[in-house]
């Protein structure tokens, strides 16, 4: 039998089992059973996609389940590939769901946040109190809501690239942004920023979604059919003006949903909110469906484009890398911080997809191969390494209550395992060796480089806008360093910063385990690399335009690739890395045989008392960052001196605020929600709250369908 | 057989690569401080002088301070190890390597900067405020020096059609008239200010303060004692000589063995060494003339380079 | 007369390449530093190399097409922009004491970014001017282009009226090094008749410099704005 | 440029080095093995009080003339990278804490130089209010050297009793 088949089934089996046992079980059994159900549709998940990227592909009508007609769902291995990878997300994250929604632990409060501020200065029995405090609170990720819409969630999100049809994918569209809504807001009486993100997350999915209707919907009246295999029949004799203007149209719907540059304003803030597990799923798995509607109604519907779409794609891609690294980089919440990082490596997705649209378009399909499956290898990377983090910081979150870097540290000695598998993680997500990271920067790279060595002089556009992209590839490898050296080096070492850091616990072994899948999983992408060559030569196969075959070959060890010189070896890397250090250990233990490593106070130039208070922050960490950039970010601090009242020059307490606003939220999003506020009230009188006045408009607006439909046919 | 052998020959010839990069790396610091103290008048301690040094630190004990974790005292084995990897793949004394197209230049770089982490993240981990101010200065200057190191070897690979380190100093070999030409000017240019921003030297940091608040790459290291302190030393040493030996060869690579036999060996050996010695020289000698730019004058002396990378890749295509 | 153009060029091909393509790119690191220094005494300084470099051009272009006249250009740019020009600037520095541009508007390390989009854009634009008559010569356009745009950019974002003279000079050999490139020399009277004018400006920019000084008893420009109430 | 005229018209300003004292000549020092601190030692140097007369003639030793640094000998920025502390002054009551805890800071071997004589026996600040003791009576002294302050080619010749060189 087709083992796609046999996946999905499962998926959707699972999911309804997972959503009766979340509304119906009682309480104590729930994150077990709601948790080892999610993971099993996860497993179906990767089921179907690993048979679909084998070669295998299947298809199903199902009639008569949707208003409008039948549901049709089909997996090639561009499906396939995001199957995998939503799955594999969804299975570490079901694990992890286990212990985190189980009893014990504390999230984060708006009253843990104003006792922490209190206890800030070091006063013990003041933080001993946030401590007590918010142990008390209601598990609200546990709540029977949220544990029975997160089955439904990862369903929906593997079903959407399943989806074979416009009305089916914007069903499913639709179902996965609800489900997502619904999870974001699960801990909305615990803080009041979950309803802000909430409504953000609401509006920005929504318009999003309006954008990818309008788009599809006059993709398919042109095409004549809302099929995929009638829009991809229909592409060709649509004219040049209709196929970018659904291309615009998809681009920013999907875009939104991948958190792309100017319309990511809601991923900093939803992501964060949400409880981790979701968050990991949203960040890792979710925004990636962005990607996939871009490669798929772009690179296979429409079947490519002119060369401005993937400048375009380019240029938007550039700037989400750009922007999402540099917010990122001065973040100092552990959870925004990872948001904004997500914002990052969509961007540097699009490079990838942008450039290979570039070079699609100029004919050159050995490079578009190249670079595209450079963009589908980072999105693997980044779901594997973003779900660590996510899932690492929700562990900081549920020992601590804290996501503010700069009242976390020590963790190494209190949650040894969390730190060393976030290590890693944060590793990959630096783009460093031997982290997975890298592989795909790598391979993005290459593909930036020899653009400029084809047949012949290179084009105006490909010789200007290719050394800029690899400029900006390469800033934002340098600050992500930054970021995740200030998110792990102040987060986990060091002494904590505050009294809830000081007793964190390490995590329940459910909790582990779910981290040391998505470990395990960036380890694997990260030393064998190569045996992606060949499922990503199928997914390749999908795009008519930049169909060339395997871009990588599959030599051993070495990742070569293929019409192209250039090779590297991740494995042997990592391998010399380690026989390296384990050498210079041993060197080291030689020479100091007999004199044993001690043990001693910080050196404090002579002071004596150094305590947590004198240890770099986030804050002073990105200081010179932001002072670097400072034209951009625009940096707001206040400082308020208080003198006592016998003299001005006795001062009593200085305050300091430092903060760096989204800046392009701040400049572009007022007037727009100005003018929808001013369009409100202009029409007001029109709603008087009548309810036959509601009733008739109802009713001549159906008269008017019906004059309409009755003159035009 | 002789398919064995040309493999014996290769490893025989990565193993004395390695050996020499190794020994000669104390003797280049010292060879720079010497230059240094000559210029200024003094006699200098003599070149095998941080041989001394690092001998009698290796002996002494290892300290790690109180409240920090695992990562303090792996910290110094990942940087040593990082940097001999590089020194390894590097084609300093031959093009024929067993190990050409493990790491290309991009790769390189990034394990470089994967040195550069594991030092910071210690620095942060020792929970001082100087270990902490070190780590964010070393990694502000490292994330901005990233572009520039990554342009000149784009408009490096350009020309050849490749980044493999191998195929870059071979390009160069064959066309010895691109030595001169203005993209591996420009490329030279960005990649001598990427060596000063990224070894530490003046004007971006002076290696020889004794000031904490002018500190960059010294207030990482305060509180390495004893073998800690000596692994962190000889790495910083082969990272000057590997970073100097790179721009020797991209460069000016004659003399590069493009076999693995004994005596060509020998020969590029003596004439790697003489243009690493002539480069650290021309450097300390430099050094003499500087003084330290205030830190928030680096970006400006970054983004300079930034410009000359791109310069260098864009004359790469316009002056062809 | 001997040698008669385009049978037996003196200079081998591949030198003669290597030598522009070296030249040029002089040019525009020199362009390049005259916007990174500071200290105006430093630019002075790039300017001469790059009027020695616009000699040496000048010169190249003659031994190639081994025309006469082109030595006489290369003597006279020599003569006016290596040690004329610099001279009259350099008294202008003396006089005026100023020892460097303290505050451009826009900031060295933005400026720097901005040189690099308007070297990309002086590529870009002159792509057609190249390709109506691919020759080493024209494939080095964009170089010429760059200075010129450079200059501009100095003109725009500095303060200083000397750094406005600098500017206006690197704009000049911006437009030299277009007109040799483009049509491989231009006519010795006309290009005597531009260097006149240069001088010309100059002169009278070092006069009005001299009079602002007196007036305001500093050559920022901005100062000039009280002249309009 | 004229940094380069200066340097070749200068020339070379060091003294000619006297001869070498040995190994363990410092006072002192006979007893504890130097063979570990052989021909290197690292310097960190803490004022426990010192009027700076000391601090004068420890800057002019390893100024060019002197250059204390052709003998293995450098000032180094923390106790950690340190194998002697050369301490001076009579030891202050503030600066007894912080004394200790840089000799703690020292990884071994390590040895203590104490520096002129104040250092020795609190000079003319014994019995002061302030003074908690010569160097001796917080932490162990390993060479002394006498002067106040000492001659540059004094404390040079005690120090290079540490390196033998």
């Amino acid at each position: 039998m087709n083992l796609i088949a046999a996946g999905l089934g499962v998926v959707v089996a699972g999911a309804a089992a997972g959503a009766a046992t979340g509304a119906l079980a009682p309480a104590r059994a729930r994150p077990l059973a709601t948790g080892l159900l999610t993971t099993t549709v996860g497993l179906g998940g990767v089921l179907a996609g690993a048979a679909a990227l084998a070669g295998q592909a299947w298809s199903m009508t199902v009639p008569g389940i949707l208003p409008l007609g039948a549901a049709t769902l089909a997996v090639d291995p561009l499906s396939g590939a995001f199957l995998l990878l939503i799955g594999a997300v969804t299975v570490a994250a079901g694990v992890y769901s286990v212990g985190y929604t189980g009893p014990g632990g504390r999230h984060a409060t708006d009253d843990d946040a104003a006792a922490g501020a209190a206890a800030a200065p070091g006063a013990e029995p003041a933080g001993q109190r946030a401590v007590d405090a918010g142990t008390g609170h209601v598990e609200a990720a546990a709540s029977r809501t949220a544990q029975a819409v997160l089955p439904l969630f990862v369903a929906t999100m593997l079903l959407v690239p399943a989806a074979a049809s416009v009305s089916t994918l914007l069903v499913l569209w639709e179902l996965m942004a609800l489900t997502s809504l619904v999870l974001v807001l699960a801990e909305h009486r615990l803080r009041r920023s979950v309803r802000d993100a909430g409504l953000w997350y609401g509006a920005m999915t929504h318009a999003g979604a309006v954008a990818i209707l309008l788009g599809l919907v006059v993709f398919a009246a042109a095409a004549g059919g809302e099929s995929f295999a009638a829009l991809r029949a229909g592409a060709a004799d649509l004219s040049r003006g209709t196929r970018s203007l659904v291309f615009v149209l998809i681009f920013a719907g999907f875009g939104s949903k991948a958190g792309m540059v100017p319309l990511h304003v809601w991923l900093p803030r939803a992501h964060p909110e949400a409880p981790s597990h979701v968050s990991a799923l949203m960040s890792a798995a979710m925004v990636n469906l962005g990607l996939y509607g871009l490669i798929r109604v772009g690179f296979d519907l429409l079947g490519g484009g002119p060369r401005w779409w993937g400048l375009l794609v380019l240029a938007v891609g550039g700037l989400s890398a750009l922007y999402g690294v540099l917010q990122a980089s001065v973040a100092t919440d552990l959870k925004r911080l990872l948001g904004y990082s997500t914002t990052e490596n969509v961007g540097l997705m699009l490079i990838g997809v942008g450039a290979a649209g570039v070079f699609a378009a100029e004919g050159n399909r050995a490079l578009a191969g190249l670079l595209m499956a450079a963009a589908v290898l980072h999105a693997v990377n980044h779901a594997a390494f973003k779900t660590l983090l996510f899932l690492g910081a929700g562990s900081v979150l549920r020992a601590t209550g804290l996501r503010d870097l700069d009242r976390l540290g020590g963790l190494a000695a209190r949650m040894p395992i969390t730190t060393a598998l976030v290590a890693f993680g944060a590793l990959a997500a630096a783009a460093l060796p031997p982290g997975n990271g890298f592989v795909s920067e790598w391979l993005l790279l290459q593909g930036l480089i020899h653009s400029l060595t084809g047949t012949g002089p290179p084009t105006v556009v490909v010789a200007v806008s290719m050394p800029l992209a690899v400029g900006v590839v390469a800033l934002t490898a340098g600050l992500g360093v930054a970021t995740f050296v200030k998110a792990f080096g102040v987060g986990f070492l060091a002494r904590p910063r505050s009294a809830p850091a000081a007793v964190a616990v390490e995590s329940p072994p459910s909790m582990r385990a779910g981290m040391a899948l998505a470990a395990a999983a960036c380890l694997g992408l990260a030393l064998a690399p190569v045996a992606a060559a060949a499922p990503l030569a199928r997914v390749l196969q999908v795009m008519p335009t930049v169909r060339d075959g395997a871009p990588l070959a599959d030599s051993g060890v070495r990742l070569q690739l293929v019409g192209i010189a250039g090779s590297m070896s991740p494995l042997l890397i990592a391998i010399g890395l380690l026989v390296g250090t384990a050498a210079t250990a041993a060197l080291a233990r030689w020479a100091g045989r007999g004199l044993p490593r001690r043990v001693a106070p910080v050196w404090g130039c002579g002071g004596t008392r150094l305590d947590s208070r004198m240890e770099y922050t986030a804050t002073s960490f990105a200081e010179p960052l932001t002072r670097v950039f400072d034209d951009v970010l625009r940096p707001e601090q206040d400082v308020v001196v208080t003198p006592y009242t016998e003299s001005r020059y006795l001062i009593e307490s200085v305050r300091f605020r430092h903060r760096v606003p989204d800046r392009l939220e701040a400049r572009l999003y007022p007037p727009l929600l100005g003018a929808a506020a001013r369009w409100g009230r202009w029409s007001r009188p029109v709603a008087n709250g009548s309810v036959h006045r509601y009733l008739a408009y109802g009713f001549v607006g159906m008269l008017a369908v019906l004059v309409v439909v009755r003159l035009s046919g | 057989m002789t398919g064995s052998a040309v493999t014996v020959g290769a490893l025989a010839a990565v193993t004395a690569q390695l050996v020499l990069v190794v020994g000669g790396a104390p003797l280049l610091a010292g060879l720079m401080r010497q230059v240094r103290a000559r210029l200024e008048g003094r006699v200098g301690a003599g070149v095998g002088q941080p041989w001394r040094d690092l001998r009698k630190q290796l002996g002494k004990e290892a300290i790690r301070p109180d409240g920090s974790s695992w990562v303090f005292t792996a910290a110094p084995r990942v940087l040593l190890a990082s940097t001999l990897l590089i020194a390894a793949v590097a084609p300093f004394l031959s093009t024929v390597s067993p190990l050409d197209g493990v790491a290309d230049l991009f790769a390189v770089v990034a394990l470089l900067l994967l040195g550069t982490v594991a030092l910071a993240v210690a620095g942060l981990d020792t929970g001082t405020a100087f270990g902490g101010m070190g780590a964010s200065r070393e990694i502000t200057v490292a994330a901005l020096a990233e572009p520039t190191i990554l342009l000149a070897g784009f408009a490096l690979s350009a020309r050849v059609g490749s980044s493999n380190l191998a195929a870059l100093v071979e390009g160069m070999l064959t066309a010895p008239g691109q030595v001169l030409s203005p993209a591996s000017l420009l490329a030279a240019v960005a990649f001598a200010v990427v060596v000063v921003a990224e070894t530490g030297r003046l004007p971006v940091d002076n290696p020889a303060t004794h000031l904490e608040l002018t500190m960059i790459h010294e207030a990482m290291v305060l509180e390495y004692a004893g073998r800690d302190l000596a692994l962190v030393e000889l790495a910083s040493a082969l990272r000057l000589t590997v970073l100097l030996g790179l721009g020797a060869n991209l460069f000016l690579p004659w003399g590069v063995a493009t076999t693995a036999s004994p005596l060509p060996l020998l020969g590029a050996a003596m004439l790697f060494a003489v243009k690493v010695v002539a480069f650290g020289a021309a450097l300390a000698a430099f050094e003499v003339f500087m003084a330290k730019w205030r830190l928030f004058r680096v970006p400006e002396l970054l983004a300079g380079s930034f410009l000359f990378g791109l310069l260098a890749v864009s004359a790469s295509f316009f002056l062809a | 007369m001997d040698h008669s153009i385009g049978l037996r060029p003196p200079v081998s091909e591949t030198v003669y390449v290597q030598t522009l393509n070296l030249i040029c790119g002089a040019l525009l690191l020199a362009a390049v530093l005259i916007l990174w220094r500071r200290e105006l005494a430093a630019i002075v300084r790039l300017l001469v190399v790059q009027g020695v470099l616009l000699a040496a051009l000048a010169a190249l272009l003659g031994a190639r097409e081994g025309s006469s006249e082109l030595y006489a250009v290369a003597a006279g740019v020599l003569a006016l922009k290596a040690v004329v020009l610099p001279a009259v600037l350099r008294r202008v520095l003396r006089d005026t004491g100023e020892v460097r541009e303290t505050e451009p508007l826009v900031n060295v390390a933005a400026s720097l970014l901005a040189g690099a989009l308007l070297t990309l854009l002086a590529y870009a634009v002159s792509r057609p001017l190249v390709a109506l008559a691919p020759s080493p010569a024209t494939q080095a356009l964009p170089v010429a282009l760059a200075v010129m745009f450079l200059g501009f950019f100095v003109l725009v974002t500095r303060r200083r009226a000397l750094s406005q003279v600098v500017g206006f000079l690197l704009m000049d050999n911006g437009i030299t090094a277009t007109a040799f490139l483009a049509t491989s020399g231009v006519p010795l009277i006309v290009e005597l008749g531009v260097s006149l004018d240069l001088l010309l400006v100059v002169l009278v920019l070092q006069v009005l410099t001299a009079r602002m000084r007196l007036t305001f008893g500093r050559t920022d420009l901005d100062e000039l704005r009280e002249l309009r109430d | 440029m004229s940094v380069l005229g200066k340097i070749v018209r200068t020339g070379r300003v060091a003294e000619p080095a006297p001869p070498a004292p040995g190994v363990g000549a410092g006072r002192g020092c006979d007893s504890s093995p130097a063979a570990p601190l052989a021909s290197s030692v690292q310097l960190r140097h803490v004022d426990a009080g010192s009027c700076n007369g000391c601090e004068l003639e420890i800057a002019s030793a390893f100024g060019p003339v002197y250059d204390a640094e052709r003998y293995g000998l450098r000032l180094v920025a923390s106790p950690r990278h340190a194998d002697a502390l050369l301490v001076t002054g009579p030891v202050t009551r503030n600066m007894a804490d912080p004394l200790r805890a840089t000799y703690e800071a020292t990884p071994r071997p390590k040895r203590v130089v104490a520096v002129g004589d104040c250092a020795r026996n609190c000079g003319v600040f014994a019995g002061g209010y302030g003074v908690e003791g010569a160097v001796s009576d917080v932490v162990p002294v390993d060479v002394e050297v006498p002067g106040c302050p000492p001659a540059p080619h004094v404390l040079i010749a005690a120090l290079r009793g540490l390196t033998g060189r």
